[in-house]
């Protein structure tokens, strides 16, 4: 296993020095590891040397996908690594007119599933910097202070990777699919069917309504409003967003309103109901922990169950939400009519 | 406990003047007189809409203080939607002023673009009350879009031009119908007046690009760096320096500023030197 | 701003409930508001000069109309405001009549509700933007579907105006359900002898053009710009070769059930409609051919002197662009065979008012003789039986057909007289005889003898006996007792029906069916010939059902709404569109499906920034297309759609007012 | 300076709840996804255990202390139309507030927030509750493996509060030392010997705790300041600009930023409302973008810039200090991982590659 | 107990075509309601914005109506189709955060079911009513 990590970093390198010393490209967009331990970050190799510091681990979780709307990425040409869920982002972003495909060369990864810091330390019962890890094919070998000890994948994977369908990006999104040395992947896809996907859903909706109330006030209140979630979300690509907006002014800046907080994370929601991609950044890259993913996928959910199986970024436009019809079943019936 | 210096006074607005299709000048009677000096700010605000800073306009000694604001957002919008007897919340003034000490017994060269023009009329209005302070020749070069968007006419269409030794010179970026005055960009047009940096200290308001563009050509006609002084404009809350978006170096414009010097400026991590 | 408030009386009708003094000292100090009156009626010349009077006075620029519904006197204040020389735009209503005055009884609340009302407008209009609306020239031309009788007259009368029209007729002839009658109440005309004529004269009408055999497949465009394309289906006969002689229709092996006979004869394969038909040209039911089926056969080829069968013949699409489109696709008879107790299709006596029809039709299946299918004897002794599938809210359509009470006199008056001593039977709910004449017509049928039995039939079952009749049992209503008939014939009056495609032609057209199927007109009362859609217009039963004189008026009418469009020779657009704000749209094109007429497309711009150019996607309205539902702006994400007259600036300040 | 045991951290809340009518006392909590101090009262169960850890931590608290002296918003100004007038109304007095358990790092925060808003005109909003907050720390013994306070110059070991909590092993059972630095500390903990301790609380005149002395020199405000005034050019913000994510959630977890904006806020077509102050975070475009389009820190890159500058060399400049405690939150929080350690070991104050 | 009647606050917007107009007929026919609905008129129940329902629950509304033409009636083809899309799933995603759905309804009102509008106000004002003031997205800011 660990070749299969050594040898995604490796031919990411190589990869990237090779488009760079062509002059094919103007940077690469990968991961490198960061300043905390066991921390990979996002990554802008410019010249073929600084492609050596590109790196590819389980900790790349970070989708790039966003940056590619960014003003310093325009007018450049760009080769970006992408996981199976940035590339259902950015296949979305492409009929979107959000990026220009042709100016992209776009290093799909055979991604092994990603891990959770936070997770990975909770489970050691060590704090990370005392941590060695040494990727075994039966999981991940933890070397620490207190001896050594093998967590199973399923137990340190993020829980967005358990149950992703699409981990290698489709071979029709990608210029060059970057896969791991033949080996065996560690923990794919598994068919997880929807029930099971979204069974944190369920365990809300069987709370009593109050219940789901409390819980909602507790969780959305923490919010800070810094736009993390927003701004880490590879499907929110508006090129100015309504919460920005000041006329009219559809969200007031008062952190110490739950109805502001409820209002911005229903519209937030609402704005990728049917374009999310299951990455989990918003819910990641939280601060305060909010799990904003289930607000996302239980409307995934209702779109799946009630108008037909639907998967963003990989099935073919309109969005469920840009077109209705009389053929749809009346989720109202007789309550509308009567 | 000491006054929170971000509530505002009522004011009562007592005239309304149409400069433009996009530019009104409003006379301000504060409840409480507030003393300012040329080139100091005031925060305007309407409740339930917001709070701005704008360049008094008006010089120092009226029972009212003069705005001239720029339709430009919500509250610019919502301020020109204003009737005379309306009231605005003020607070202010803020800032530092025009360095009026050091102008005296100098030639004054007032460059100014569009709205810019609006802390300069307060300086001009100031200086010619006080002449025989400053006796020396008035220069203005005042440029806007078009002619439709010159403003103060009144000032620089009659009063100024006719006030002894001001020579004032008007240009517009696009020509017009009925302007038969100077078409072409105001640092482009200074440069070709070609003032004297003799004894003369310049002074400019405007766009930040065109404030770029008239300090490179008063350096260019010889004007050293304390003798330019140029007042800026950022975004600004506060007024008071401490909600941080005005910061130019280490200044707080709504504070430190948002009169500098150009020498001032150069020591300074700055966009336009 | 200069916002000012008129508070309408309506004489007693918002006075009584309202306290409009309260009001309009209440709408004084509102936000932006300098003015404020009450008028007894706003609606009136003195009302009207009122306003314009303080328009002047207070130097108003937005006006606040408290009064009755928008829906009733909008267009007459936005008149006033353009006349003043303001936006008409710059005008709001607040209904305080309609949902407020009327519907409250409580004064002081009605007044609390009054205000907020007013106060909501007073919030929509600060944010109100001018609007305008386009000139778009309109092609002369109309198309008219549908070649029965509402059809060709409609299509008669545009073309008389002088105006270019092309006739869409799915058969292979024009003519309709009415070439198929015998005889037209309440005159007993003989309907081909009255159709006829108008078949030719739409045939050679210099300025008709036929479109037999032929569909409409698409539908784009707008009011005056109509891109229409018509699926001519190949006739497999070249029109200008053939000389009408028959000889292929004669020599076809081929026979199938005869529709246009209700099946009650046979036609073959290559066949003309009906004897009269226009154009008088075959075609070859490909469906039906054994060449088509095998490859074999060829006789019709072989027989043609003039060389006129083309199998290789190919269907093809025309486009053709019009100004106006009159909608005659007339309707279908129920075929009334779920209806078990009346054992349609179980017993060949039992049979419907058409097939009745085409028996009593000299050029029909048996030549003007009525017979009993089972044993082609004469009945003696028919029983009608009205509303089937009519009026029938479980196993049939709510609605009234109309000319079932009519045709059933009519069968019974012609009966009588063709073949006297028949005995005719008629079960019905009620008779409806609304219509010039029609009454009168009912008295003499049944003043000739036939028998009305008020009630409904229970059951229709074969009685056994020898001549194998037919046993009708039913209840009659005045004698309060069953009773029950031996019949030879059993008629059914069935159920007109919606055309089964009119929806899918609806959504083509962008007009909206109602709960059965039947065109929707625009206004139930006042425009009953226009639909929601500009420019398309009804004719006939395919927007409900009618008898003949109604239809044809319809047609007339229609025809005059197209005939007005060309007379002025321009449309004007709506004026509340869409409209991107470009600077904050992504050109995502998520409202792109979501737009029911196709108005929103995708264009690119380029934009400096930074000092470089840069192009990039952003959606565009086209206006003479949008027709302002605001579908699309209620899903854009940034806020870059919006709407004319509806803003989010103004829906927001609605809702924040109340 | 007054030294007193109590037999553990229980009496001390036990105290403290006794003053809730009068006082609003904050203790810190760490409950799903939240760590930070929260009222004493609005706690249903009082986890003595986790308070203690939380206390004695050596790290500070994931939400600095400055929310209570400076809340993410703040209403000053309430409004509504009287007979055609506007009157306003500002808020009315606060009650005076207890904080226990704040860090060294978070002590020196709010000095440094102190120079800007106790400056002329003084923020009143600030000073009010800077006045009337006593605040009860606690030393760190080391520091945290993220934190670089010592690197900052903050005395870990001695945090400038009114009084200073002590326990040797972070255990709740074990007694809790507490000593008074300033007259409020004193007077605090002699009315506490006085009453609702019941005799428990002895005065002492030592504290068995020891600290691990600092290991790091302080950055000198000055060299750092001149080592950023040569990188003004440098590529590294361009390249921080393209991996940051231009989210506020450095700013809003930084103890010591504290920019704000100041909105209103009014529905019921505007005949009433308020206005307030709210967080604001210079990495937002909106920070800086005026009405009329024009924005003068229009880059990403322009904005991560600022920030850094502001606090390693804009306010050395104007306040002498530099604008970092090195508590570490920015690092901890950020999504993408940048952090202060990011660009100090860039400008050659390594640590971490030592 | 409280013997007084708490009279919520209903913001309705009704499309243009049908559901005004049947509101509109209610007026003609005289047909009476309680009070406490406020309508705002849109052109189709398809231009409301999500924003704009939860911003009539922030400013106090205790129940909104959102009111169009029959399915398949629509003035516009389908923009009720999208309607009941959109309101779909925000009355779902409402349930799932406990905010209350129930304060929520969409109608099918048409021209001329002046009676339907009648009952549906008045049911759904008796149903507020009983379920007393809403607290949910609602922004304590706002004064009723």
């Amino acid at each position: 296993m660990q070749s299969i990590m050594a040898s995604i970093t490796q031919s990411i390198q190589q990869t990237a020095a090779a488009l760079l010393a062509a002059g094919e490209v103007d940077l690469v967009l990968g991961y490198t590891r960061g300043e905390r331990p066991h921390q990979s970050v996002p990554f802008v190799a410019t010249t073929p040397a600084a492609a050596a510091q590109l790196h590819w681990d389980p900790f790349c979780e970070k989708a790039l996908a966003p940056y590619l709307m960014e003003e310093s990425y325009q007018n450049k040409r760009v080769a970006v690594v992408m996981k199976g869920c940035d590339a259902r982002a950015l296949r979305l972003m492409i009929s979107e007119s959000r990026v220009d495909r042709e100016k992209l060369v776009v290093l799909g990864v055979q991604c092994q599933g990603m891990i959770p810091r936070e997770k990975l330390e909770a489970a050691a019962g060590e704090p990370l910097h005392q941590l060695t890890l040494t990727w075994q094919s039966e999981g991940v070998e933890l070397t620490g202070r207190k001896g050594s000890q093998t967590l199973s994948y399923e137990a340190v994977l993020s829980p967005f990777c358990l149950t992703c369908q699409h981990a290698t990006p489709a071979v029709t999104e990608v210029d060059q699919i970057i896969a791991g040395s033949g080996e065996k992947a560690l923990v794919k896809g598994k068919n997880i069917p929807p029930k099971e996907a979204f069974s944190d859903i369920e365990t809300i909706e069987k709370m009593g309504a109050e219940e789901r109330h409390a819980f909602w006030m507790q969780q959305l209140n923490r919010c800070i409003r810094c736009y993390s979630c927003r701004n880490a979300c590879p499907v929110c690509t508006c090129r100015s967003c309504i919460f920005d907006r000041e006329n009219p002014d559809y969200l007031d800046a008062a952190k110490n309103q739950p109805a502001q907080h409820q209002f911005y994370h229903v519209i937030r929601a609402f704005h990728v109901a049917d374009r999310c991609v299951g990455c989990g950044e918003c819910a990641r890259v939280c601060p305060e922990g909010i799990p904003l993913h289930l607000l996302n996928q239980k409307l995934i959910q209702d779109l799946t169950q009630h108008y037909g199986a639907f998967t963003p970024g990989v099935d073919e436009v309109p969005n469920p939400l840009s077109c209705a019809g009389a053929h749809e079943v009346d989720p109202f019936g007789k309550e509308a009519k009567k | 406990m000491t006054h929170n210096p971000l509530v505002p006074i009522n004011g009562e607005v007592i005239t309304i003047l149409t400069e433009s299709h996009d530019v009104k000048t409003f006379q301000v009677r504060p409840e409480v007189p507030m003393a300012h000096m040329p080139g100091q700010c005031a925060m305007l605000s309407l409740l339930g809409v917001g709070e701005a800073l704008f360049s008094i306009t008006s010089p120092p000694g009226r029972d009212y203080l003069e705005f001239s604001i720029k339709r430009v957002g919500k509250l610019t919008e919502a301020l020109h939607q204003m009737e005379v007897g309306h009231q605005v919340g003020i607070r202010g003034p803020y800032g530092n002023h025009f360095p009026v000490e050091d102008l005296k017994g100098k030639r004054l060269l007032f460059i100014g673009g569009g709205i810019g023009l609006a802390p300069l009329r307060s300086l001009v209005q100031y200086t010619l009350d006080r002449r025989e302070e400053y006796p020396d020749a008035f220069q203005l070069v005042y440029g806007s879009r078009s002619a439709d968007d010159l403003l103060f006419r009144r000032d620089i269409l009659n009063q100024w031009p006719e006030a002894p030794d001001f020579k004032v010179d008007l240009t517009v970026d696009v020509a017009s119908s009925g302007w038969d005055g100077h078409v072409g960009f105001v640092p482009a047009y200074l440069e070709a007046l070609a003032p004297s940096p003799e004894n003369t200290i310049g002074i400019t308001c405007g766009p930040p690009i065109m404030i770029k563009y008239v300090l490179q050509t008063l350096e260019k006609l010889g004007f050293k760096p304390n003798q330019i002084v140029t007042t800026l404009e950022y975004k600004m809350k506060c007024g008071v320096g401490k909600c941080g978006r005005c910061n130019l170096d280490e200044h707080y414009i709504c504070k430190d500023g948002p009169v500098f010097y150009l020498s001032e400026l150069e020591q300074i991590k700055c966009d336009f030197c | 701003m200069r916002i000012g408030v008129f508070v309408c009386w309506c004489g007693s009708n918002i006075k009584n409930t309202v306290d409009v003094d309260a009001v309009t000292a209440r709408a004084k100090t509102m936000p932006q508001v300098v003015y404020a009156q009450d008028v007894q009626y706003l609606c009136s010349e003195v009302g009207q000069s009122e306003i314009g009077q303080a328009i002047d006075t207070h130097r108003l620029d937005r006006v606040v109309v408290a009064a009755c519904s928008p829906r009733m006197h909008e267009t007459t204040f936005q008149k006033l405001m353009a006349a003043k020389g303001l936006n008409p735009y710059y005008v709001e209503i607040a209904n305080i009549r309609e949902h407020c005055s009327w519907v409250h009884t409580d004064k002081e609340k009605a007044t609390v509700k009054a205000i907020d009302l007013v106060k909501k407008a007073v919030a929509k209009t600060a944010f109100a933007i001018p609007l305008t609306s386009d000139q778009l020239p309109v092609t002369k031309r109309a198309l008219v579907i549908g070649g029965g009788i509402a059809g060709i007259q409609a299509a008669l009368d545009i073309a008389d105006a002088g105006y270019p029209v092309d006739l869409v007729e799915k058969e292979s002839s024009i003519g309709g359900k009415m070439a198929q009658f015998d005889k037209t109440f309440p005159t007993l005309d003989c309907s081909a002898c009255i159709l006829t004529p108008k078949m030719v004269e739409a045939a050679t009408h210099e300025n008709i053009r036929l479109y037999t055999y032929a569909e409409v497949a698409a539908v784009s465009g707008y009011v005056g710009n109509f891109n229409v394309t018509i699926k001519q289906k190949a006739t497999s006969v070249n029109p200008e070769k053939c000389n009408g002689c028959g000889d292929c229709v004669t020599k076809c092996p081929k026979k199938v059930p005869n529709e246009f006979d209700c099946g009650s004869s046979k036609r073959k394969a290559v066949y003309t409609l009906f004897p009269q038909a226009v154009p008088n040209k075959p075609v070859i039911d490909r469906d039906n051919c054994i060449y088509f089926a095998t490859g074999k056969c060829g006789l019709c080829a072989k027989v043609c002197q003039t060389g006129a069968i083309e199998y290789q013949q190919q269907d093809e699409m025309i486009e053709n662009q019009y100004g106006a489109i009159v909608v005659a696709t007339g309707y279908e008879l129920k075929v009334p065979d779920h209806l078990g107790e009346y054992a349609y299709g179980q017993h060949p006596d039992v049979i419907t008012s058409l097939e009745l029809e085409r028996m009593l039709n000299a050029s029909g299946p048996t030549s003007g003789k009525v017979i009993r299918p089972s044993n082609g004897k004469m009945p003696r002794r028919i029983v009608f039986i009205q509303c089937v599938g009519s009026r029938d809210r479980h196993d049939g359509n709510p609605y009234c057909s109309k000319v079932c009470c009519l045709y059933t006199a009519k069968h019974t008056l012609l009966l009588n007289e063709k073949f006297p001593g028949t005995e005719s039977y008629v079960f019905y709910m009620d008779v409806r005889t609304a219509g010039k004449n029609y009454e009168e017509f009912y008295e003499r049928a049944r003043q000739q003898g036939a028998m009305y039995l008020r009630g409904q039939v229970s059951k229709v079952e074969p009685l056994g006996d020898a001549d194998n009749r037919v046993l009708v049992r039913g209840f009659d209503g005045s004698l309060q007792r069953q009773v029950e008939i031996a019949a030879d014939l059993v008629v059914l009056a069935t159920s007109m029906e919606a055309q089964p495609n009119a929806k899918t032609l609806g959504g083509m057209l962008g007009i909206s069916t109602d709960l059965n199927g039947f065109y929707t007109e625009a206004h139930a009362k006042l425009r009953p010939v226009e639909t929601q859609a500009q420019g398309v217009y009804l004719a006939g039963v395919c927007h409900g059902p009618k008898d003949i004189p109604e239809a044809v008026s319809q047609a007339s009418g229609a025809a005059v709404k197209a005939i007005i469009l060309f007379n002025k020779g321009q449309v004007k657009s709506v004026p509340t569109t869409a409209m991107v704000e470009k600077d904050r749209c992504s050109g995502c094109m998520q409202c792109q499906p979501v737009c029911p007429y196709e108005a929103i497309s995708q264009e690119m711009v380029v934009e400096r920034v930074h000092g470089k150019e840069r192009q990039r996607a952003v959606a565009t309205v086209n206006r003479a297309l949008c027709q302002g539902c605001g579908a699309c702006a209620g899903l854009c994400r940034s806020g870059a759609m919006d709407l004319g007259g509806f803003t989010s600036r103004q829906l927001m300040a609605e809702v924040d007012s109340l | 300076m007054m030294m007193v045991k109590l037999p553990g951290y229980e009496m001390l809340i036990h105290y403290l709840q006794q003053g809730l009518g009068e006082k609003q006392v904050f203790v810190p909590v760490s409950e799903e996804g939240k760590e930070g101090h929260v009222p004493l009262g609005s706690l249903n169960k009082v986890d003595l255990a986790q308070m203690t850890a939380l206390t004695f931590q050596e790290k500070p608290l994931r939400n600095s202390i400055k929310s209570l002296f400076f809340p993410d918003t703040e209403t000053y100004l309430t409004y509504r139309k009287e007979e055609g007038r506007m009157v306003m109304e500002t808020p009315g007095e606060m009650m005076s507030q207890i904080l226990v358990g704040a860090k060294a790092c978070d002590l020196e925060s709010l000095n440094l927030i102190d120079r800007v808003f106790l400056a002329d005109p003084v923020d009143t909003l600030y000073a009010e509750k800077r006045a009337k907050t006593l605040i009860l720390a606690a030393p760190c013994r080391q520091q945290g493996t993220y934190c670089r306070c010592e690197s900052f110059g903050v005395d870990r070991i001695n945090p400038a509060a009114d009084v200073t909590m002590y326990q040797e092993t972070a255990d709740a059972a074990e007694p809790l030392y507490l000593k008074s630095l300033t007259p409020a500390g004193e007077t605090f903990l002699e009315e506490m010997m006085k009453c609702g301790t019941e005799g428990e609380a002895v005065a002492v005149t030592e504290i068995p705790w020891q600290a691990v002395p600092p290991g790091e020199k302080p950055l000198s405000p000055q060299e750092v300041k001149d080592q950023m005034d040569t990188l003004f050019e440098h590529p590294l913000w361009e390249e921080l600009a393209m991996r940051c994510l231009g989210c506020a959630t450095c700013t809003y977890y930084c103890p010591t930023c504290h920019c704000y904006d100041i909105r209103d806020f009014s529905r019921q077509g505007q005949e009433a409302g308020e206005r307030y102050r709210t967080w604001d975070s210079c990495m937002f475009t909106s920070f800086t973008n005026m009405a009329g389009g024009h924005n003068p820190r229009p880059h990403r890159k322009d904005r991560i810039q600022n920030r850094f500058f502001h606090k390693l060399n804009y306010f050395v400049k104007k306040q002498g200090p530099l604008a970092c405690v090195g508590c570490g939150r920015c690092g901890d929080a950020c999504p993408v991982g940048i952090s202060m350690d990011t660009v100090l070991n860039r400008i050659g104050g390594d640590r971490h590659d030592a | 107990m409280m013997n007084e009647i708490y009279e919520p606050k209903i913001v309705a917007f009704c499309c243009n075509w049908c559901s005004y107009a049947g509101a509109d007929l209610a007026g003609t026919g005289r047909l009476k309601y309680p009070e406490n609905i406020r309508i705002i008129r849109v052109p189709c129940s398809s231009r409301v914005e999500v924003a704009m329902i939860l911003r009539a629950f922030q400013n106090g509304a205790d129940g909104v109506l959102i009111a169009g033409c029959h399915p398949g009636d629509c003035h516009y083809d389908t923009g009720n189709y999208h309607t009941r899309k959109r309101i779909h799933l925000l009355t779902s995603l409402m349930d799932f955060m406990g905010l209350s759905p129930e304060r929520l309804w969409l109608r099918w009102i048409s021209g001329n079911e002046a009676d339907k509008f009648q009952a549906t106000v008045t049911a759904f004002t008796q149903e507020l009513r009983a379920m007393g003031a809403s607290d949910k997205v609602r922004d304590l800011r706002c004064s009723r």
